[in-house]
């Protein structure tokens, strides 16, 4: 879990880590309202829920509830009048100065002295072969039964088995909207008048259904109409237009 | 490299290349004639003979190469032969079972059963000493069959030993034999 | 084996073996007391000392190996079309030399010392094999140490072959002049 997710229910703020830092950052909640403390003791919660440590997570928890420390101090604290901190003495500049660059020096020629080494060592060419075939495979005395013979039946009933046939159930079959307006136009250009059944009684109930459709959309287009005397009783189509000419392009 | 004699730099070279070297390979990057790589041939043979030294100078495929003495064997196995008996793959294991219910069997026969190309599994199980070849079959393809390391492996005592596939198998009513059942099946899936 | 002298398994041993053997290895394999692996090593020592023959025997990354005679380097590179190393950077060499003598040693200390950000170098040094993640300080930053390459590249034996690192320490005249010339330079500041 990133730091950010850690929830947290304090007296002041409820929600997750980031979003107290974001308010805080944004000067919408003020850090002296929030108990820091409460805080770690929901990341050690948490920790101990998650039973093993998390070290890049905890170096940012550190990180940032370090920096909400200090942001607090300085919020509780009385500013210094002026910068309390007094700079060096050249005397302690120079001596720490001096530590360092010592302590620099000392690997600058260890590393001019390896440089040495490594230009002599890399003259020395070393041989790189695989290992002779009798000496890569365990020798027939020191060998012991480490492999299960029940794992060479079960790969072999695994070879038995012939694949399943294909699952198609996810492949539906379409039925276009604009071919069931041409099986209609050319119904009525034949005979100006059908019935419904007769025609496409026969068909699956998707066809149907997208037929259906389709008449109504001609019915809109008036192209086509139709009558039915009774619930559920015959549907007779009629063509609802009266210039041949017309058909297929009356919109 | 003018002050280093040629049968010097000849065995630093054999020593380095993991491949035998050929007379003219020496003899181009030595600059030098292919008589005098002869020469140094023959004056590093005689220092390499076997029983002189721990290396010999052997002549093989074609070229020339240096080998440990085979007198070695067995301290070099103690040093440097940890078991190589790493868990089988489900490739190697297929390829093995094929081998050991069927042999003698063919690698195309391997392949067919499985339906993929069984070069590799087969080659690692080769190197192993799990497997080895036995011949060739009628068309001329390497048949297999088990070794007696494969047999100490699987503590059986014989390959009759080997448990039954009835138990695993997922159509036991058919009565064929079981090679080709296992071809068919292959055959099935290779059909997809 | 009986009949055969220790220096010549020896020499097939260290022959076959990819990585360094140390006398303690050897004696087990040979089954002899180390003090004989010593004597063969010695013999074996003076028949592959530099320029006797084309095979020298080094002590490096703790225990014995054999290399070719570095005469032998350049028609090598030839025959095997093999480049030449790169050398180390600047960066790079002083880094290897903070891990070298301070391992395990973390990213942040390096930075510190060289008072640069060593990433780079770091990285570089870790794709050659010659440093090597070691673990996580109490921070949570990676640490380093050097591998077993390292000590091959470099010809040690041992890390203990590492010079001792006081041999680079500046002379009590030189920190003293060093000290000098940082208090004028601080003093200079000061007065700006």
């Amino acid at each position: 879990m990133r730091v950010a997710d850690l929830d947290l229910d304090l007296d002041a703020f409820s929600g997750p880590f980031d979003l107290l830092l974001a308010l805080v950052l944004r000067d919408e909640l003020s850090l002296a309202e929030i108990a820091l403390g409460e805080i770690v003791v929901a990341y050690v919660e948490h920790l101990d829920a998650e039973g093993e440590l998390d070290l890049e997570a905890a170096t940012e928890f550190l990180v940032l509830i370090a920096s909400l420390l200090e942001l607090k101090s300085r919020l509780l604290l009385p500013a210094p009048e002026e910068d309390e901190i007094s700079p060096l003495g050249p005397e302690e500049a120079a001596d720490e100065l001096l530590a360092r660059m010592l302590e620099y020096r000392r690997y600058r020629d260890a590393a001019a002295h390896l440089s040495e080494l490594f230009a002599a060592g890399r003259r020395y060419m070393y041989r790189r072969a695989p290992l002779p075939a009798p000496l890569r495979r365990a020798s027939f005395d020191a060998a012991e039964a480490i492999y299960e013979p029940e794992r060479l039946a079960v790969a072999l009933g695994d070879l038995l088995r012939t694949p399943p046939r294909p699952d198609t159930s996810h492949i539906r079959p379409t039925v276009s909207l604009e071919r069931r307006l041409d099986v209609l136009r050319e119904l009525l250009r034949r005979g100006r008048a059908f019935d419904f059944d007769d025609a496409f009684g026969s068909e699956d109930r998707l066809t149907q259904a997208v037929t259906l459709f389709a008449l109504l959309e001609m019915h809109k287009r008036g192209e086509a109409t139709w009558d039915q005397g009774e619930t559920f009783g015959p549907i007779t189509v009629k063509s609802a237009v009266r210039s041949r000419e017309s058909v297929g392009e009356g919109t | 490299m003018s002050a280093k004699p040629v049968e010097h730099l000849v065995e630093a070279l054999l020593f380095l290349s993991p491949e035998p070297v050929s007379i003219p390979e020496l003899a181009e990057a030595l600059d030098v004639t292919e008589a005098e790589v002869d020469r140094a041939l023959d004056l590093l043979g005689d220092v390499l003979a076997e029983g002189k030294r721990g290396v010999v100078l052997r002549h093989v495929g074609g070229g020339y190469t240096l080998a440990a003495d085979p007198a070695a064997e067995e301290v070099a196995r103690r040093l440097l032969s940890k078991p190589k008996t790493p868990p089988l793959t489900q490739a190697q294991a297929e390829c093995l079972a094929i081998v050991a219910y069927l042999q003698p069997v063919s690698r195309p026969e391997i392949a067919r059963i499985r339906g993929v190309n069984s070069e590799s599994a087969v080659g690692t199980l080769t190197e192993r000493g799990l497997i080895e070849e036995s011949g060739r079959s009628r068309f001329g393809a390497a048949v297999y069959r088990t070794t007696p390391l494969f047999e100490r492996l699987f503590g059986l005592a014989g390959l009759d030993s080997l448990p039954d596939p009835a138990r695993f198998d997922p159509t036991p009513e058919d009565e064929r034999e079981l090679r080709e059942r296992l071809l068919r099946a292959g055959e099935q899936r290779a059909g997809d």
